[in-house]
């Protein structure tokens, strides 16, 4: 088991991009499971030391990356540039996402009473979300947020966000009762 | 307004717009505090010269619904269907969502770059070997490109696609002013019909309505509550309304 | 100090080469001797926690690697990289940067409505494309087909792929308006 740690920590390295559980599964060789706890376990060991380097997940992707403590030294020696402001409606449909996701482009229109076709679209051209077959509805999709959008945050994981299990909590209540929004 | 602005949505959306009237008053979101910002929100519509299309019914949907609103808060009698009913907590329920997350938003933008954790750096050391797929025909490659031209939005930017806005409030209520002196009793679903029942119309024939009751130019009555509702100038000297 | 280890991990996990102590010194506005105590003290870390990242000392210049123990999977993942199907995210791209090649990755994203940073880069690493500098845009690239590839493909030029014309001309009618700015 810390052997699978250890293996998985390397091939994050390595990789530098994000990548699935499945592919990671694939590689070594092991169950989705095992990935999993060896995830949990590397998370806890870096977290541990109290390095540079930290592990980023959503629920379907990991990824290694600096601390967001040495975010400013690693900007003085980057050439990478976040790319352009999001815009208001670019930041109002990822907080749709952020907090709602993984949720359908029908119900982040019906959030916003606005047609949200293009500044979705932007957001994935951009890589700050990506989507996945919706299950209720096989012709269309839902967003989520990706590792890229959580590291331009610095949040290590969704969870992080601001008052994120709070916000949840209160919006859960409200559409608690309103089963046709979708 | 110009295209590029609508393409990237520059406008408010009829519910962000709702809530920002409702806030401005320092109200909570409830039938009175929509019932009283009803008039304001209609005022906003009519300026908003071009929308798209599909922009366009969302506005009109709201201001549908604020209409109900208002017509319950003015014809005590006017009781609503369960829909009706239903569709008002919908949008209650639609403003509280949006509150919540707007009021996160301020927080994400400032979060966006502030202290990004950051990949390992693109190698500029590539180790190329030529690895091509078992096989790619020329005949493959241009389907795709074909399926990626034809997956494009269909842009509406380009497109000036506008409502064809089917009368204006103003119009609209000047030539109920005009109908109202010429016929004394006009109901409502007979004056929708002369119009060209479209929806739209039909929300903002009602509307105008509620102006002039609210001017006291006419006197609207509804005898029982399926009734038509009935329009009556209240004094027919007035000079038509303009 | 222990600060300055985490600083130093998290450049030295930014950076994909070796650099020099005196490099490190600048960067961090340290002296040369403190940042070969926080080195030592990152490379007990390392050691403490077994991981799957190891530092790499020669002479003068230090780097983080992977740990030997990995060097079997690692191996592996590099050989699949290279063969393999490309995916439908590869065919696309593929297909956009020979229709309308050089062309940035900007508009590749724009066309294919997702990002595509990663799935370029794989078609960089196998050989199918490669880059020439951006004459617009110092900091980015243009992205173009190989001969190779065209070999390959049975095609004597660019221009014997089918509807190559018709196609390039509708491609050329894609405007990215200022994508940034929404």
């Amino acid at each position: 088991m810390h052997n699978l740690r250890k293996i998985l920590e390397a091939i994050l390295f390595y990789k530098s991009e994000p990548v699935t559980i499945a592919w990671l599964a694939k590689v070594t060789k092991r169950e989705g499971s095992e990935i999993n706890e060896a995830l949990i376990e590397l998370e806890n060991t870096l977290a541990q030391s109290d390095g540079g380097i930290i592990l980023v997940r959503t629920s379907d992707h990991v990824q290694l990356g600096t601390s967001p403590d040495a975010a400013s030294t690693i900007e003085q020696i980057t050439k990478d540039e976040l790319s352009g402001e999001l815009g208001k409606a670019g930041v109002e449909a990822l907080s749709i996402i952020l907090y709602q996701g993984p949720i359908s482009r029908t119900k982040i229109d019906y959030i916003r009473g606005v047609n949200s076709q293009f500044t979705v679209r932007h957001l994935m051209v951009r890589g700050l979300i990506d989507r996945i077959p919706n299950p209720e509805d096989s012709r269309s999709y839902l967003y989520q947020p990706t590792i890229k959008l959580l590291t331009f945050m610095g949040l290590a994981k969704i969870e992080d966000l601001p008052d994120y299990e709070a916000i949840r909590t209160k919006l859960n209540a409200i559409s608690i009762d309103n089963p046709d929004n979708n | 307004m110009n295209e590029f602005e609508i393409a990237t949505e520059k406008f408010k959306g009829p519910i962000e717009l709702l809530l920002e009237l409702i806030e401005s008053r320092k109200m909570h979101i409830s039938d009175v505090s929509l019932s009283g910002v009803a008039d304001k929100f209609l005022e906003h519509i009519e300026k908003l010269d071009e929308l798209p299309v599909s922009d366009t019914a969302n506005f009109i949907y709201v201001a549908s619904i604020l209409l109900l609103i208002k017509s319950k808060s003015l014809l005590p009698g006017l009781e609503l269907e369960p829909e009706e009913q239903a569709s008002i907590d919908d949008l209650e329920r639609r403003l509280a969502i949006f509150k919540i997350l707007k009021g996160q938003s301020s927080e994400i933008n400032n979060l966006f770059g502030s202290s990004p954790i950051y990949s390992r750096e693109e190698s500029t050391q590539f180790n190329i070997v030529f690895a091509p797929p078992d096989r790619l025909e020329p005949k493959q490659v241009l389907d795709v490109m074909k399926q990626l031209l034809e997956s494009m939005p269909k842009v509406e930017i380009l497109e000036k696609k506008t409502v064809q806005k089917v009368i204006s409030l103003e119009e609209m209520i000047d030539r109920l002013g005009t109908r109202m002196q010429s016929a004394l009793k006009h109901s409502f679903k007979s004056f929708t019909k002369l119009e060209k029942e479209e929806k739209v119309t039909v929300i903002i024939t009602f509307l105008a309505m509620l102006e002039l009751v609210k001017r006291g130019v006419i006197e609207v009555k509804q005898h029982t509550r399926f009734d038509d509702i009935e329009m009556e100038v209240t004094n027919p000297g007035t000079p038509a309304y303009a």
